[in-house]
C-alpha cells in the first residue's frame, strides 16, 4: 500500500470552496482522522475486492480485479464507457455475482454479495442513473435511507403503537438533519420525481448517507451537473467522509473532480484494474494516458443521463 | 314502443330518484322487464323478452287490456349482470301497478327473492330458478313455473326411457350428463343420481368450465365411456361447440339430449350440421302455426308494433317461451281480477292469481295456444304447476317436435324439494304458511 | 392397465386445441413487441372481423370478396387505431395502454353488435370436420386444417419481418423503441402496420374459431385461452406463442382428463396458468426469454 | 427540524372537506335520500370505493397490477358468509375481519408469482387467482352450505349489538366500514410501510440496497389489498346485492376495479372514491338520457350499444386527456382555484411499468 499513507497527508484539494458549516465540520472530520494515520493502515480495509471476474454471454466486463479501500479513504474507480466501472459496484453491491473472486465488506468475504443485508453491512450506493423514489417526497425518500434500522411491524405503525411511533420520529429527526446539510429545506416536503435534476441527485445523496454507512459507493454523482452543482456536490461529498468517516467509492467522469477530490484512484480499462495510485501517480502513468486520458475529454458528454 | 311511453317512464324515473311518488295512475297493470338486448345472451333475450311484450302487445290491441286494465310496461338493460338486474329493479320498483318481475336470469332472480319478498311482488321465473321455491308454502312470492331444474331432469329420464321402450329397460344402460361448470349447471347433479339409483342405469356427470369453448377432452372421455346417451346441460357457446366437438370425436347427435337452456336456435344454427338430429326439451313448443303466435302476426306485426327485429325469429323457441310467459302473467291477472275487481291490482293480489293459475288443456286452447304448451296448475303449495314437457329435434333449419307431453315424477321429487325449502327457512327464519290463506295486502 | 391410445388421442387433440391457442396468442405477440402494449381488445376484434365476414357472406358475397372486404376493414381498423389511441398516448404508462385497450375493446364490442346485430351465425369454411381414424386414433380433419392454416401464417409472418423492410423496421422497434426512434423510424407507421398485421391475425383466427364455436359474442372470450400462452412463452416471442400454445394444449388436455378426476374435474380453466406460472418460477425467463432478462 | 409545516397544521383545507364530506354523508344523505339512492348507488359505490382502496395499494403504490380484485371479493364474501353460518354467536364484525384475513391469506399466496414476475406477466398470472378461486367455490359446495343452487343468501347485518336493515342500514353500515378502513390507510400509507410501496414501485432495485424488505413488502401489499379487497366482497355481497353467486365475481368485475383506479388516479386514495362514482354513475346517466332523448328512435338494444361504445370511447378520451385520473383532474381545478398551491404538487408519477415507455437503457 504506497499510497495510503501518503496520500493521507496531501492537503485538501483546493478546487472547491467549502461553505461554512461543511468547513465547520470538515475541521472535525479531518482532525480526529489526521491524528493517527497508521492506525488506518493497520485496520481491516473496508471494502476488498480479491480477484473479480465476471463475463456477460462471453464478453468479458472484469477480469481479475483486486481493490481495496481504507477507512475514511476516497478512492475513484475510472475508466472509458464500457470499462466495467458499474459492473463492479453492482458486483460490490451483489446485483451480479461474480464468475470467480469474492468481496469482503469489513472482512467478511462473500462469494455473492446478500443485496438485502447490505445496508446493515454499513453499505450505501447511489446509481448512475436516478434512482429516487420519485412518489415520495424528498424528506420520505431520505427517510427511506434508514429502512434497514426499521423494527416496527405496518400493524404498529397504522395503529400507532409507541414503539413504532417513537421509531418514526427518530427517523424524520435524522432524515431532517441530513436535509439540512444538504440544504434541501426549502424543497423537503415536495415530491422527488418533480424536482431538478441536480437536486434529485443530492437527494439521492442524502439517502445513502442518512444510515452513516461506513461506506459509500457513488456512480457518476456528477454527471449532467452544471459546474457549480459539481462544486457543491464535491464539497457535500466530502465534508460526509470527514464528518462521519465514511469511506467513498467514486465513479465519476469528471478527471477534474476525480483529482481533487479522490485519495485514491484506480483505472479500469476492458474490466482489467491497469492503475491504482495516488492521483499524481495515476496522471502520470503511461498506461492510463494510452488507455484513458487520451480520450478523456469527450468521455463526459452525457455520461449518465 | 312509442316516445311517449319512454318518456313517461322516464319522468317517472326521474321523478322516483328525486324522492317523489306518482299516485297509481288508473287502471293499468306494469311490467317492470329486466331485459337484455346486449351482450353474450343478448340473443336469448331480444327472444324472449320480444315474445313477451308481443303478447302484452296483442292484449292491449286486440282486448284493450285485460278487462280494461292496459298493460304497461318499461324495460331496463341488464346484460344478464347481477348487479345491473338489481339496479333496474331498485329503479322500477316504484312504478305504480307493478304486477310481478320476469327477468329470465337465475342471478338476479335470486338476487331480488329477499327484495320482492319484503315488496310483496311476485318473480315468476319460467323455466328455471330456485328449484326449491316451487314449495310456495316457504316462497310465498316466488314462482318457478312450468318447470323446475327437477322436473327438467326426470322429464329427460322419462323421455330416455321412452326411447329405449319403457322404465324398466333404463336398468343397466349408460347416460353421461355433459354439465356447465356453474351453480346452475350442478344444480341437478343430485337428481341424476337418484334417478340412477331408481331406475339402475349408470350416470356419469362431466363438468365444462365455463363458458366452455374447449370440450376436446371431455369428449374424448365420453367417446371412451362409450354411454347410451348425453344430457347436455349447457349454457350459451358451450352448447354448439358440444355439438361440434361431439361430432368431432364421432358421437351420434341424435343420442344427445339437450336440457331447458340448450334447446334454442341459438345453440344449434352455429354448429351447422353437427346439431342435425339433436333432442332437447321444451316446454313449448316452437313455430308459428300455434292461433295465439299468428294473431300476433297479423294484430302486433302487422300494427308495426312487433318487438323482434328480425322477423324470421318469430316462432322460435325463446320467442315462444316469452309468449307463454305472456299467457302466464296475463292469466295471473286475470284470475286475480275476478276476485278482486277490474282494476289495478297489487302485488300481492296478482300473487293471488298466481296462485290460482289453472289452466287446463281446454283453457289453453281458447287461449289459441293448443299445442305450444301443455296445461299448468299452480297452487298455493306447488308453485311450479306441473308443467308437462315435450322433445324436438333440430332438422337443421327448425325443431320438430317428436315426442308426446311427458310428465315429470313430480311425486317423487316434492320431497326433496320440501326439504331443501325447509332447511331455507330454517336458515332465514321464515315460518311456512299452513293454508292458502295468507294475508293478502289490498288497496 | 394403461390405455396408451387413449393418451395419444387426448394428446394429439391438445396439440391441435393448442396451435388454435397460438393462433389467438400471436396477435397479443405482434402488437407486444412492438409497442409494448398487452393488447386486450384483440378478442374484440376476433370477434369484430369474424361478424363482418359471416355477415357479408349471409348478404350473398362471395367467400373470397367477403374475405378481401373484411380484409380491408381490419386494415382501416388498425389504422385507426392507431391515430385515434395510440399516437395520443405515445410515452404513457403500458399500464394506461392495457386500460386503453380495454376501452377499446367496448367500442369495438358496441360497433359490431350494432352494424350486424346480437345474432349468433354459423360460419361454414367448408371444412370437413368428420374424424378419420389411425391406428385407432380419432383425428379431427378440421383440426388439422386449422393447424395448417396457423403454421402458414406463421410461416409468412416470419418470412415477411426477415425479409422486408417493414419487417425490419418492426424488429428494430421491438428491440429497442428508443432507439428506432433514434435512427428516424416512423414509430407511428410500424404500429399501423402492426396493428393491421394483428387484425389480419385476428381475422384468420375469428374464422377458424367461428367455425368451431359460431360467430357469437363469446367468441372475444377465446383471449382468456391464450394468455396462459403468452405467459408461457412470452409476450414478445413468436416462436413462444406456438410452442407454448403447443404445450399449453396438450397439458390442459391431459391434465384434465388425468388429474382432474380427482378434483372432481372442470380444472381446464385454471390449470393451463398454474402450469404456465410453475414453469415461470423455475424458468423465470420463460421459453425462448434471454439472459437477466426481467419480465417486465 | 425539517419536518414540512404543513403536516403539523390540525386544520387544512383537505380535512375539512374531509370533514364536511363525512358530515354530509352521515348527517344530510340519510335525511334526504331515497331507496333507489341507497340501494342502487351508493351502497355499490361504497363497496367499490373500497375495493379499489384496496387494489390501489397493491397497483397504485406497491405497483404490482393485479386482474384478480374479484376474486378476493367472492374470497371475502364465502368467508364471511361460513364463518357467520358455521361459528355460532360469532359478532358479524368478527365475521368480516375474519373474512378479510383469509382474503389475505390467499392473497398472499397468488402473490408469490409477484416474487418473480413483474408488469403484464404478473398481471395474467393473477388471473390464476380469478380462475382458480371462481372453481373451487362452484366445485365445492361446501362453501355455499350446500345450496343445490350455490347461490347463498345474506345474513342480517350488525355492528356492535346494533342491527343495519333498509335501505339506509346498509348505506350507513357500508359507510362506517369503509370510513373507518380508508382512515387505517390513509395511516398506513404515511408509515414506513406505505413508503416501502412506493419505494418498490419506484425502484426496486434501490429499494432492496437501502435496505427495504422487498419480498416482504410485496407480500405485505398482496396481504392489506387482499384483505381490503375481501371486506369490500363483504359489502358487496351482503350489503349490497344480498346475495352472492360465483358468477358475479367474474373477470369483467376485476376490470372494472382496475377502471376504477385508474380512472381515478393510481395511488390516490381520493382517486379510489372519484373511479367509482365515474364507473357506477356515469353509466347510469348515460343510460337515463339516452333512453329519455332516443328511446322512441332506436330500440332499447341499439341504445345499450351505443352506451357500451361511449363509455369505451370515453375511458380513451380520459385517458389521453388526463391519464393521470380524476384526482390529478381535481388537482388541476384546485390549482386553478388556489394558484400558490401550485408548486407543491409535483408530477407523482409512478416508474417502471407505470411510467413513460421511452427510456434509455441504463446499463445499471
Amino acid at each position: 500500500m504506497p499510497g495510503a499513507s501518503a496520500l493521507r497527508q496531501r492537503p485538501d484539494a483546493v478546487l472547491t470552496p467549502r461553505d461554512a458549516t461543511a468547513a465547520l465540520k470538515a475541521a472535525i472530520g479531518t482532525g480526529v482522522r489526521a491524528q493517527d494515520p497508521s492506525a488506518s493502515t493497520a485496520a481491516t480495509p473496508v471494502l476488498a475486492i480479491e480477484h473479480v471476474s465476471l463475463a456477460f454471454g462471453g464478453v468479458t466486463a472484469l477480469a481479475d480485479i483486486n481493490l481495496d479501500v481504507w477507512p475514511g479513504e476516497i478512492h475513484a474507480v475510472i475508466g472509458p464507457n464500457g470499462a466495467g466501472k458499474s459492473s463492479l459496484l453492482n458486483v460490490v453491491t451483489g446485483l451480479y455475482q461474480p464468475d470467480r473472486g469474492r468481496v469482503r465488506h469489513g472482512g467478511r468475504p462473500f462469494a455473492h454479495v446478500p443485496t438485502a443485508r447490505l445496508a446493515r453491512l454499513g453499505v450505501a450506493r447511489t446509481f448512475q442513473n436516478l434512482s429516487l423514489f420519485k412518489g415520495l417526497t424528498v424528506l420520505d425518500n431520505i427517510v427511506m435511507g434508514l429502512s434497514a434500522e426499521v423494527r416496527s411491524s405496518f400493524l404498529g405503525q397504522i395503529f400507532g403503537v409507541p414503539a413504532a411511533a417513537r421509531e418514526e420520529r427518530r427517523h424524520r429527526a435524522a432524515a431532517g438533519e441530513i436535509v439540512e446539510f444538504l440544504h434541501l429545506t426549502e424543497v423537503a416536503d415536495r415530491t422527488a420525481g418533480g424536482l431538478p435534476y441536480g437536486i434529485q441527485k443530492r437527494v439521492e445523496l442524502g439517502r445513502a448517507l442518512v444510515a452513516k454507512p461506513k461506506l459509500l459507493l457513488l456512480d457518476e454523482p456528477m454527471a449532467g451537473m452544471t459546474l457549480t452543482e459539481k462544486r457543491e456536490l464535491t464539497g457535500f461529498i466530502r465534508t460526509a467522509r470527514d464528518t462521519y468517516g465514511t469511506s467513498i467509492v467514486l465513479i465519476e467522469h469528471d478527471i477534474g473532480v476525480v483529482m481533487g477530490l479522490s485519495d485514491r484512484v484506480a483505472v479500469l480499462d476492458y474490466g482489467r484494474k491497469i492503475a491504482d495510485g495516488t492521483p499524481d501517480e495515476v496522471q502520470a502513468d503511461q498506461a492510463v494516458i494510452d488507455a484513458y486520458l487520451g480520450v478523456a475529454h469527450d468521455v463526459d458528454v452525457g455520461g449518465g443521463i | 314502443m312509442s316516445y311517449l311511453k319512454h318518456l313517461k317512464s322516464a319522468v317517472i324515473a326521474s321523478a322516483i330518484a328525486v324522492g317523489f311518488a306518482l299516485p297509481a295512475a288508473a287502471d293499468e297493470q306494469y311490467f317492470p322487464l329486466q331485459s337484455y338486448r346486449v351482450g353474450p345472451y343478448a340473443a336469448g333475450g331480444t327472444g324472449f323478452f320480444g315474445g313477451f311484450i308481443d303478447y302484452l302487445n296483442l292484449i292491449n290491441i286486440r282486448d284493450g287490456g285485460v278487462n280494461g286494465v292496459k298493460l304497461t310496461w318499461s324495460e331496463g338493460e341488464t346484460q344478464y349482470e347481477v348487479e345491473k338486474g338489481v339496479e333496474v329493479y331498485e329503479r322500477l320498483k316504484n312504478n305504480p301497478g307493478v304486477a310481478a318481475w320476469n327477468p329470465l336470469s337465475v342471478g338476479i332472480a335470486y338476487a331480488m327473492i329477499d327484495r320482492i319478498t319484503q315488496d310483496k311482488v311476485p318473480l315468476i321465473t319460467v323455466n328455471h330458478g330456485r328449484t326449491d321455491s316451487t314449495d310456495g308454502r316457504v316462497f310465498p312470492y316466488v314462482f318457478p313455473l312450468l318447470l323446475n331444474p327437477y322436473s327438467e331432469t326426470s322429464g329427460i329420464v322419462n323421455y330416455i326411457a321412452g326411447k329405449l321402450g319403457g322404465q324398466d329397460k333404463l336398468k343397466g344402460k349408460k347416460i353421461v350428463v355433459l354439465y356447465h361448470g356453474s351453480p346452475y349447471g350442478k344444480e341437478t347433479i343430485p337428481i341424476y343420481k337418484l334417478l340412477a339409483d331408481k331406475y339402475g342405469f349408470e350416470v356419469q356427470q362431466i363438468e365444462v368450465p365455463h363458458p366452455g369453448n374447449e370440450q376436446q377432452s371431455q369428449w374424448l372421455e365420453i367417446r371412451r365411456a362409450k354411454p347410451d346417451y348425453v344430457v347436455l346441460r349447457g349454457w350459451g357457446v358451450m352448447n354448439p361447440v358440444a355439438l361440434k366437438t361431439a361430432q368431432k370425436v364421432g358421437y351420434p347427435v341424435d343420442h344427445i339430449v339437450g336440457n331447458v337452456w340448450s334447446n334454442s336456435e341459438e345453440d344449434v344454427i352455429p354448429a351447422g350440421d353437427a346439431a342435425k338430429g339433436y333432442v332437447a326439451i321444451t316446454t313449448q313448443a316452437s313455430g308459428e302455426q300455434y292461433p295465439v303466435v299468428q294473431e300476433i302476426v297479423k294484430t302486433v306485426y302487422g300494427a308495426g308494433k312487433g318487438n323482434l327485429e328480425d322477423k324470421k325469429r318469430i316462432g322460435s323457441v325463446y320467442h315462444n317461451l316469452g309468449i307463454v310467459n305472456g299467457i302466464l302473467n296475463v292469466e295471473a291477472i286475470r284470475i286475480a281480477q275476478g276476485k278482486f275487481g277490474h282494476r289495478t291490482l297489487t302485488g300481492d293480489e296478482v300473487r293471488w292469481g298466481f296462485e290460482h293459475l289453472q289452466l287446463d288443456a281446454k283453457r289453453v286452447e281458447e287461449l289459441g295456444a293448443k299445442g305450444l304448451f301443455h296445461s299448468i296448475n299452480v297452487t298455493w303449495k306447488n308453485h311450479e304447476g306441473d308443467g308437462y314437457v315435450t322433445f324436438q329435434q333440430w332438422d337443421g333449419a327448425k325443431w320438430n317436435v317428436v315426442s308426446d307431453w311427458i310428465a315429470p315424477d313430480w311425486a317423487l321429487l316434492r320431497p326433496i324439494i320440501e326439504k331443501s325449502a325447509a332447511a331455507y327457512a330454517a336458515e332465514k327464519g321464515i315460518k311456512p304458511r299452513t293454508s292458502e290463506e295468507a294475508p293478502v295486502t289490498t288497496n | 392397465m394403461f390405455d396408451y391410445q387413449f393418451f395419444l388421442e387426448v394428446l394429439i387433440g391438445g396439440l391441435l386445441s393448442g396451435i388454435m391457442y397460438s393462433l389467438v396468442a400471436l396477435g397479443f405477440v405482434l402488437i407486444y413487441k412492438t409497442s409494448g402494449v398487452l393488447n386486450f381488445a384483440q378478442g374484440s376484434m376476433l370477434l369484430f372481423a369474424a361478424l363482418t365476414f359471416v355477415s357479408l357472406v349471409e348478404r350473398g358475397v362471395p367467400f373470397w370478396g367477403a374475405f378481401a372486404a373484411t380484409l380491408g376493414v381490419m386494415v382501416l381498423l388498425g389504422v385507426a387505431v392507431e391515430r385515434t389511441i395510440l399516437r395520443p398516448l405515445v410515452n404513457q404508462p403500458p399500464i394506461t395502454l392495457f386500460m386503453a385497450t380495454l376501452g377499446l375493446s367496448y367500442v369495438i364490442e358496441g360497433v359490431a353488435q350494432l352494424l350486424w346485430g346480437t345474432q349468433v351465425h354459423g360460419l361454414d369454411l367448408g371444412i370437413e370436420d368428420s374424424p378419420f381414424e389411425v391406428y385407432g386414433v380419432l383425428i379431427s380433419q378440421f383440426d388439422l386444417f386449422a393447424a395448417a392454416v396457423a403454421g402458414s401464417l406463421v410461416a409468412a409472418f416470419s418470412l415477411f419481418f426477415r425479409y422486408t423492410r417493414i419487417g425490419l423496421a418492426f424488429r428494430a422497434v421491438a428491440d429497442d423503441q428508443y432507439a428506432a426512434l433514434a435512427v428516424g423510424l416512423r414509430l407511428p407507421r410500424v404500429w399501423a402496420i402492426v396493428w393491421t398485421a394483428a387484425g389480419v391475425v385476428a381475422l384468420v383466427a375469428g374464422l377458424l374459431w367461428g367455425a368451431r364455436l359460431g360467430v357469437q359474442f363469446s367468441l372475444s372470450l377465446v383471449v382468456l385461452k391464450a394468455l396462459p400462452v403468452l405467459v408461457l412463452g412470452g409476450f414478445d416471442s413468436i416462436a413462444g406463442a406456438i410452442v407454448g400454445g403447443l404445450l399449453i394444449g396438450a397439458i390442459e388436455k391431459l391434465s384434465e382428463v388425468y388429474i382432474g378426476p380427482y378434483f372432481g374435474g372442470g380444472i381446464e380453466g385454471w390449470a393451463a396458468y398454474v402450469v404456465a406460472l410453475g414453469f415461470l418460477l423455475i424458468r423465470p425467463a420463460g421459453l425462448f426469454g434471454q439472459k437477466l432478462v426481467e419480465r417486465a | 427540524m425539517a419536518t414540512p409545516v404543513r403536516n403539523t397544521l390540525l386544520v387544512t383545507p383537505e380535512r375539512l372537506g374531509v370533514l364536511l364530506l363525512l358530515i354530509v354523508a352521515y348527517g344530510v344523505i340519510p335525511v334526504i335520500g331515497t331507496g333507489y339512492l341507497f340501494d342502487a348507488i351508493l351502497t355499490p359505490f361504497l363497496a367499490l370505493s373500497l375495493a379499489a382502496v384496496g387494489l390501489n395499494i397493491l397497483t397504485g403504490y406497491a405497483g404490482q397490477v393485479s386482474l384478480g380484485s374479484a376474486a378476493f371479493l367472492a374470497v371475502g364474501a364465502f368467508a364471511a358468509f361460513n364463518f357467520n353460518l358455521r361459528v355460532p354467536g360469532l359478532p358479524f364484525v368478527v365475521s368480516i375481519v375474519l373474512a378479510g384475513l383469509t382474503a389475505a391469506a390467499i392473497g398472499i399466496v397468488f402473490g408469490l408469482p409477484s416474487l418473480r414476475l413483474r408488469g403484464f406477466y404478473l398481471a395474467v398470472s393473477t388471473l390464476a387467482a380469478q380462475f382458480f378461486v371462481q372453481w373451487a367455490l362452484t366445485k365445492f359446495s361446501w362453501f355455499s352450505n350446500d345450496n343445490p343452487s350455490g347461490v347463498i343468501d345474506a345474513p342480517p347485518l350488525t355492528l356492535a349489538g346494533f342491527a343495519f336493515t333498509g335501505p339506509i342500514g346498509r348505506y350507513l353500515f357500508s359507510l362506517t366500514i369503509v370510513v373507518v378502513i380508508t382512515f387505517a390507510v390513509t395511516r398506513l400509507i404515511r408509515s414506513q410501510t406505505g413508503r416501502n410501496f412506493v419505494a418498490v414501485r419506484d425502484h426496486e432495485t434501490a429499494a432492496r440496497v437501502i435496505g427495504v424488505p422487498v419480498l416482504g413488502t410485496k407480500l405485505v401489499a398482496f396481504g392489506i389489498s387482499s384483505f381490503i379487497i375481501g371486506v369490500a366482497g363483504v359489502l358487496w355481497a351482503f350489503a349490497y346485492l344480498r346475495t352472492v353467486e360465483t358468477g358475479g365475481f367474474n373477470i369483467d368485475r376485476s376490470f372494472q376495479i382496475l377502471f376504477i383506479i385508474i380512472i381515478g388516479g393510481l395511488a390516490s386514495l381520493r382517486g379510489a372514491f372519484l373511479g367509482a362514482a365515474f364507473i357506477v354513475v356515469f353509466p347510469l346517466i348515460l343510460s337515463r338520457t339516452g333512453a329519455a332523448l332516443f328511446g322512441g328512435v332506436f330500440d332499447s338494444g341499439v341504445l345499450e350499444m351505443s352506451q357500451r361504445i361511449g363509455i369505451g370511447a370515453l375511458i380513451i378520451l380520459f385517458l389521453i386527456l388526463e391519464p393521470r385520473g380524476l384526482s390529478a383532474l381535481v388537482d388541476r381545478v384546485w390549482d386553478w382555484v388556489r394558484p400558490r398551491r401550485a408548486a407543491a404538487l409535483g408530477g407523482a408519477t409512478p416508474r417502471s411499468f407505470f411510467i413513460r415507455k421511452l427510456q434509455p437503457k441504463g446499463r445499471t
